[in-house]
């Protein structure tokens, strides 16, 4: 019965599924928490969250369970049967411009917070309307 | 968490406004999942075989897609700056910082040599294992980081970084110029890089080169983002 | 056996981000955040991703949580 | 700069007579702007002729009229007047709807900037805007208008009309109706045309009532005749529309002259109500003919009366009928000129304003719309009141003020363009037919009946015509024995010294008395039903009304635009789903 | 010269600026102006010598490497972008006398890479490249947004940072998409194999992107957020915004629609979007009382003006989309540059402003660049609105027309509101007069604005072969695929 059910699980379309699902559902909750939460930390947070929920799609879909990952290691020292690497390039390359993007607003809200003292994305009214 | 908190208006309508959308997405999606098909992955891959680079992923990122990685540099390049413009406006004043205890200094002056060790492989190893220019740097600046953890005035000297930094912003751009004169396209690799010398440290050509540079330029940059974020500027 | 796994951390990283988001406390929702981005690595080490895995790693979880406690420590409880 | 103006207006008059008969034509083809197939010319005919005559002509006379007044009032008026006489040239002379709408905005844009300094904010906003109004109609006809047609010239425009739809010919005609009728100042339209005439520069409003006025007259009849057929069968009910419009307007404004106390809103109505009898007859098969001739006549009177009341205002600085009086002893020569224009105003029989009235009653007779000639008749008839208020208030009563009598003659600068229209006036009364030649080419070459003809002095209709020179040499007749009896009955009267022994219901009058009291003539009309109505009514309601809810929707609007960033999200989250559930149906 | 010195030049300034300090204070700033010229003198070459469009290869050939295209449409707009930066920073050199802003070298390291991305989105051939440039130039906006560290500035970056991440997280979605179902990143590639996706995910996709791009783009619903920005920041860096970097993202916009969405109700959608963003925004407009916030929502309008023109794909409409865009920018470069030295010689931002003002040459050149924006004739603004107007009206949608219509003369309601304001009576302050470089640069925009509209027919064929080139798909592709 238990090998039934993983023998399931491991046929490549389930493994697809379980990865959009999860995916996004990590994608529902970060979009929750930015329509939701009003502290500025939050809004970053669920930001993040929902950045991690599309590398995961993407990698996810792109990655066949036969192959391995595209390196020459001991095994390997052909470059076949091997995952395709330019999601991983680009997932890289995105990674670090998201952070470096969350980083610079969380220094202005840093400097907001010195100046206005406020944290709130509610509270965010200096130019009167 | 208690679940009997008042749920406000808000958080119900982003609940099913979010959902919503989030089902039809998922609707959509899970009719076409993407099939395996002859993407251009594959085509890189047997480019790859005969650029003596045993990970593909540092060849792709650093040559085939050079240009992106380039952008990539810039945006860290503006962020830690702009970072810089923002956090030094002043130091706060509260000099009230706990003085870290003995254990906490012994064990960071141990440590750093090693994680700047570890740093410093995982940069020059990129093409040849996992890890590459990024995840180094940003490894060297996590030694930093617990430096400055360790004691309450260590900072570096704003002058020697910004050198490194600039230094490896030129030579990057410059290797690109030099590709597009020697080899008539820009970031074109010139050097030698045949399949034989696999294995040896300069086997890919400007790949190995290009990632130790990104690795010098991370790493400064990442170190500067965590000085200015921690509030350590010269002069303190 | 790979299917499984994926499952439990799928759900396991869904329930961590929920908690995160509306958790009260800042420094928990920071912590938990820190949470997630250690699911993603063992997800992409899953995918056959090492690269990807060490970047988000490093960069992802590292320097984050690094920004994270900044904006905490000068941003403070939530008004 | 203010010589070259009239350098400049009497070069543009001389170049115009001389080259009065070969026509020159001169076509630019706008294919290499992309637009291809677009042509673009300007091409002298019988009709733009006349009109650039108008113009030439008004030009001239302002510009010698301001000879009168010191070095620099005018300063910005002599900058801009020869490009806005350049731009309304390009009207006339232009073939197709393309330089037409560029020399149309071109003209709007000027005349706001020479309005600029003088009109006070309100009026100012309001006069651009109707401006702009009537420049993006008109944009919007004329891109409908050759949505069918390929090239943008007048001879493919009733091709390109006759492509579109029932439904798009009725919007198109009405764009291009307001566009004029705005600039016409019809009555549902002339919201802003007072304010600019009063308050604009003195002699800028000779040249706004005289010229810029005609301009939108001369959009009709192009539109009416070339575009929309207007004397064919299907088109009947749009035409007794515009002479229903153009009825009321010049009811309306008459009586609102009638109501005005200060002098240059009173000659603004006044020419309101003349353009409406223009409008009226327009879209009359037998009309054109009058309403050239009118036109003609309009402007030569308007130019008159304003120099006259530019003059008055420059001598006494006062622009109140109720603060002037008892002019004619120090101003005679003006007097004469403005009992001539007002003569010719009214359409008194011995000068040329009876001609054109003629012709204006003969050819609403003719098409047989009794009620609307009716109508015209009262508005003309009761147009006498404010004429007489005119000259009464100015010249004839009692001077209100000490100043009054201490003023001498008016500046020579002045004088000399009124003599030189009253002259033309008072030869066209002696001689009605001897503009009707060159009129006959142009109707001709509108595809329209002819007046009919013979000699210079008679007037022919087709129900009868009168002789000019017969009426005229009577009334000199008559006109020299009254006044040799006045002269012989003066020789025997009292010359009175003082001004105030006179009885006045008793008591004995001081300077104190208010003897003026002509000025105020008409104000008891308002016992009169409709004229009260006439009087309290007034566009301005409706105008605010719109730009009040234009306003309350701009604020609710911009409760949108929020600050807060959640919302925002909302916002796109749902346009999201919209678009989701939209595509995938 | 190839075309790549447009990205790697101001990348090699911003990287080198240290070794630039050491030449004195303003080292930098002349340095910066003496690269942007060079910049533009480089487009101008290109233009002059280009017969046929130039590909050039980054690394390897286009279908797995990256290439970028120099045709028609990315010359007019690359020299555009090079003149206004070009302009913008000569005006600075004197401004920064009177208020400079503090570490002046980061400001001109951002102004540089503004017109690097900028200059990339427009050449770029493939999507993730795109989205790079998308996101350096996203960067270096909202420094420049939040660059005086004042509240308001602070506010705006931040609610620019903010809205820039979600559009990415929607991009990076649209591009994962892509690559899942059509194996490229090319985009030559992309368009070929979009039409054979299932209709589902096309919508999905498209629907992604148009989030993605219309964050930015600043289309109607997406667009709340805009007029923060621009009363936050600074006049000057306003000017770069609505003259640069939204056309930039307008014209990648549609350069992917025509290349792969290119079927008939999504288009016919996005031309009353854009219809129906210019009446809003003409609508709110009129009761601004902040100068900033007010031209913001005129240049919502004209982004809408400009999105019925651009998804009319028509050569003729997208003639008018080029003269308009070309108009717009002009304009509204003048407008924000004046206004810089405006509130920082008067220190209000209120439309009451203009009845202080006390500077003719400034009030002529504000008034003949707003009546340019409103179309009127003999200037720039009126060749495309006419062109516009005309292919509107030959595709028989009338009630478009009449909306545009009533926009433009909401338009002119605030644009005379302030023209009078500038006519008004009041004792004026002492004479304010600019410098003469500053009065050089504005005449020279002005100059253009004038001449466009008099004498249009000097760039017109170089228009009209642009717009057919944009909208040719098969010569792009054949030109992409072929050539390796």
């Amino acid at each position: 019965m238990i090998e039934g059910i993983l023998e399931y699980l491991n046929q490549t379309e389930v493994i697809k599924t379980i990865v959009i699902l999860g995916s996004m559902g990590l994608f529902f909750v970060g979009l929750f928490g930015l329509l939701s939460q009003r502290h500025i930390i939050k809004v970053f947070i669920s930001i993040g969250i929902m950045e991690i929920a599309v590398f995961i799609l993407f990698i996810g879909l792109s990655f066949q369970k036969g192959l391995t990952a595209p390196m020459l290691g001991d095994a390997h020292t052909s470059f076949v049967q091997m995952n395709d690497p330019i999601p991983h390039a680009m997932i890289l390359t995105a990674i670090v411009i998201g952070m470096a993007v969350l980083a610079l607003g969380i220094s202005f809200a840093i400097e907001y917070y010195k100046l206005t003292g406020k944290n709130r994305l509610d509270q965010m009214n200096e130019m009167k309307h | 968490m208690n679940i009997k908190r008042d749920i406000s208006t808000t958080t119900l309508s982003s609940f099913t406004l979010s959902a919503f959308f989030v089902l039809t997405v998922l609707s959509i999606l899970l009719q076409n999942i993407p099939q395996k098909l002859f993407s251009a992955g594959d085509s890189l891959l047997k480019l790859n075989s005969d650029q003596g680079v045993a990970n593909a992923v540092t060849t792709v990122v650093v040559y085939f897609r050079g240009f992106d990685t380039l952008g990539e540099i810039a945006v860290l390049f503006i962020a830690s700056f702009g970072i810089g413009l923002m956090l030094t406006s002043q130091t706060h004043g509260d000099k009230n910082k706990v003085k870290s205890n003995f254990m906490l200094q012994l064990g960071a002056r141990l440590l750093f040599p090693i994680i700047i060790l570890f740093g410093v492989y995982v940069m020059t190893f990129g093409h040849l294992s996992v890890g590459g220019g990024f995840q180094g740097g940003v490894i060297i600046a996590s030694a930093v980081l617990l430096m400055f953890v360790s004691s309450n005035h260590f900072h570096l000297s704003h002058r020697v970084v910004e050198v490194l930094e600039t230094f490896a912003g030129i030579s990057y751009v410059m290797i690109g110029l030099i590709g597009l004169i020697v080899v008539d396209s820009f970031l074109g690799n010139f050097l030698p890089h045949n399949i034989s010398q696999l294995g040896l440290l300069l086997s890919g050509g400007i790949v190995p080169i290009i990632y130790i540079i990104i690795g010098i330029k991370v790493g400064s940059e990442m170190s500067l983002i965590v000085q200015n974020m921690l509030q350590r500027s010269d002069n303190d | 056996m790979i299917g499984l796994i994926l499952l439990g951390t799928f759900i396991a990283v869904i329930v961590i981000a929920f908690v995160a988001i509306t958790q009260p406390k800042l420094p928990d929702a920071i912590i938990l955040s820190m949470g997630v981005g250690l699911a993603a690595v063992v997800l992409f080490v899953l995918f056959q991703a090492p690269d990807v895995a060490l970047t988000e790693a490093v960069i992802g979880t590292g320097i984050g949580s690094l920004i994270y406690l900044m904006a905490l420590k000068h941003l403070g409880e939530q008004k | 700069m203010r010589i070259i103006n009239t350098l400049l207006a009497f070069l543009s008059l001389a170049l115009l007579l001389s080259f009065w008969q070969d026509n020159f034509s001169f076509y630019v083809d706008l294919a290499l702007l992309g637009l291809h197939g677009v042509v673009v010319g300007v091409k002298t005919s019988a009709l733009s002729n006349v009109f650039a005559l108008l113009i030439g002509f008004s030009w001239l006379m302002v510009s010698i009229a301001s000879f009168a007044s010191k070095k620099n009032t005018h300063s910005t008026l002599f900058l801009w007047l020869p490009i806005l006489s350049l731009a309304l040239f390009l009207i006339v002379y232009t073939v197709d709807y393309l330089l037409f709408f560029v020399g149309w905005e071109v003209m709007s844009i000027v005349s706001y900037f020479i309005l600029a300094p003088t009109l006070t904010p309100k009026a100012l906003l309001k006069y651009i805007l109707f401006a702009m109004a009537s420049a993006l109609a008109l944009l919007m006809g004329i891109v409908i208008l050759y949505s069918g047609a390929e090239t943008l010239l007048y001879i493919d425009a009733n091709h390109g009309f006759t492509l579109l739809s029932q439904q798009m010919k009725m919007i198109l005609v009405l764009l291009m109706l307001f566009a004029f009728f705005v600039k016409i100042g019809a009555i549902g339209f002339h919201y802003w045309l007072v304010d600019s005439y009063a308050q604009a520069d003195d002699l800028f409003t000779t040249y706004l009532s005289a010229v810029l006025s005609k301009m939108g007259i001369y959009g009709l009849i192009i539109f009416l005749t070339q575009v929309v057929d207007i004397y064919s069968l299907d088109w009947k009910i749009l035409a007794y529309t515009i002479a229903i419009i153009g009825v009321t307007t010049s009811v309306i404004a008459t009586f609102k002259a009638i109501k005005e106390d200060e002098l240059k809103r009173l000659l603004a109505y006044s020419s309101i109500a003349q353009l409406g009898y223009i409008v009226t007859i327009l879209a009359i098969a037998g009309g054109m003919g009058g309403v050239l001739y009118h036109a003609l006549i309009h402007t030569l009177v308007k130019l008159l009366l304003f120099i006259n009341i530019a003059s008055i205002i420059a001598l006494t600085n006062r622009s109140k009928l109720s603060q002037l009086g008892g002019l004619i002893y120090r101003t005679p020569h003006s007097f004469v000129l403005l009992l001539i224009g007002i003569i010719v105003l009214a359409g008194m029989p011995p000068l040329a304003g009876f001609a054109s009235k003629y012709l204006v009653y003969t050819s609403l007779l003719d098409a047989k719309m009794l009620l609307i000639l009716s109508a015209v008749m009262f508005a003309s008839v009761s147009g006498f009141l404010y004429v007489y208020k005119l000259i009464y208030g100015i010249y004839l009563g009692h001077p209100t003020h000490k100043s009054l009598e201490s003023v001498d003659e008016v500046s020579k600068w002045y004088l000399i363009p009124q003599y030189i229209i009253a002259l033309l006036l008072v030869i066209i009364g002696a001689f009605p037919a001897l503009i009707v030649p060159t009129l006959n080419t142009v109707l001709v070459q509108l595809h329209v009946a002819p007046i009919p003809f013979e000699t210079s002095t008679i007037l022919e209709s087709p129900l009868g015509a009168y002789n000019g020179f017969v009426v005229m040499s009577a009334f000199a007749v008559i006109f020299v024995l009254v006044l040799f009896f006045v002269w012989r009955v003066k020789s025997k009267a009292k010359n009175v010294k003082n001004r105030f022994d006179i009885a006045y219901c008793g008591e004995e009058p001081t300077s104190a008395t208010p003897l003026h009291y002509g000025y105020g003539m008409g104000q008891e009309l308002q016992r009169v039903g409709f004229i009260a109505i006439i009087w309290k009514q007034s566009s301005a309601s409706f105008y605010n009304a719109l730009t009040l809810m234009l306003f309350s929707l701009s604020t609710r609007l911009r409760k949108v635009y929020t600050g807060n960033l959640a919302s925002n999200f909302n916002w796109l989250i749902i346009f999201a789903i919209f678009l989701l559930c939209w595509g995938l149906e | 010269m190839s075309s790549i010195y447009f990205i790697a030049l101001p990348l090699l300034f911003g990287f080198a600026t240290p070794i630039f300090a050491k030449f004195g204070k303003n080292g930098i700033a002349y340095s910066s102006v003496l690269l942007q010229a060079s910049l533009f003198l480089l487009s101008i070459q290109l233009f002059v010598t280009m017969d046929k469009s130039i590909i050039e290869v980054i690394a390897i050939a286009p279908p797995l490497g990256i290439a970028l295209i120099l045709d028609n449409v990315s010359i007019f707009f690359v020299m555009l972008f090079t003149f206004l930066v070009l302009m913008g920073s000569l005006y600075y050199l004197k401004l920064r006398e009177k208020n400079p802003y503090q570490n002046e070298a980061k400001f001109f390291i951002l102004i540089n890479m503004l017109l690097a991305s900028a200059i990339g989105l427009v050449l770029s051939s493939d999507i993730f490249n795109i989205y790079v440039f998308f996101e350096i130039a996203g960067i270096s906006a909202y420094i420049l947004s939040a660059y005086r560290k004042t509240p308001k500035a602070l506010e705006a970056g931040l609610k620019y940072l903010i809205t820039g991440a979600i559009a990415s997280i929607f991009l990076v979605f649209a591009i994962a998409l892509i690559y899942l179902h059509l194996g490229t990143l090319n985009l030559a590639l992309i368009s070929q194999g979009f039409t054979a996706l299932e209709s589902d995910i096309k919508l999905l996709i498209s629907l992604f992107l148009l989030i993605g791009f219309g964050l930015k783009v600043e289309i109607f619903p997406l667009n709340f957020w805009v007029t923060d920005i621009y009363e936050g920041s600074d006049a000057f860096t306003d000017a770069f915004f609505s003259a640069v970097v939204v056309k930039a993202y307008l014209f990648v916009f549609f350069h992917i629609v025509y290349l792969f969405l290119p079927h008939k109700e999504f288009t016919l959608f996005l031309l009353y979007l854009g219809a129906v963003s210019m009446l809003i925004a003409e609508i709110v407009a009129l009761r601004q009382t902040n100068l900033k916030r007010l031209f913001a929502y005129s240049s919502l309008g004209q982004v809408g003006l400009l999105f019925v023109a651009f998804s009319m794909q028509e050569a003729v409409s997208i003639t008018a989309g080029l003269y308009i865009l070309l108009a717009h920018s002009l304009a509204k470069m003048v407008i924000f540059l004046s206004l810089a030295s405006l509130f920082e010689k008067y220190k209000k931002e209120d439309i009451s402003l203009f009845k202080e003002m006390n500077s003719p040459f400034l009030r002529n050149i504000i008034i003949i660049s707003m009546l340019s924006l409103l179309g009127i004739p003999l200037l720039a603004g009126f060749v495309g609105k006419f062109l516009l107007l005309k292919s509107i009206a030959f595709s028989g949608l009338f009630v478009l027309l009449g909306l545009l219509v009533l926009a433009s003369l909401i338009e002119s309601v605030y644009y005379f509101k302030i023209i009078g304001f500038m006519f008004s009576k009041e004792e004026r302050g002492e004479k304010f007069s600019l410098s003469t470089l500053q009065r050089a640069v504005l005449l020279t925009l002005t100059l253009g604005i004038i001449l466009i509209g008099i004498a249009p027919f000097l760039i017109s064929d170089f228009i009209a072969t642009a717009s057919s080139v944009m909208i040719d798909v098969r010569s792009y592709q054949n030109l992409l695929l072929g050539a390796n």
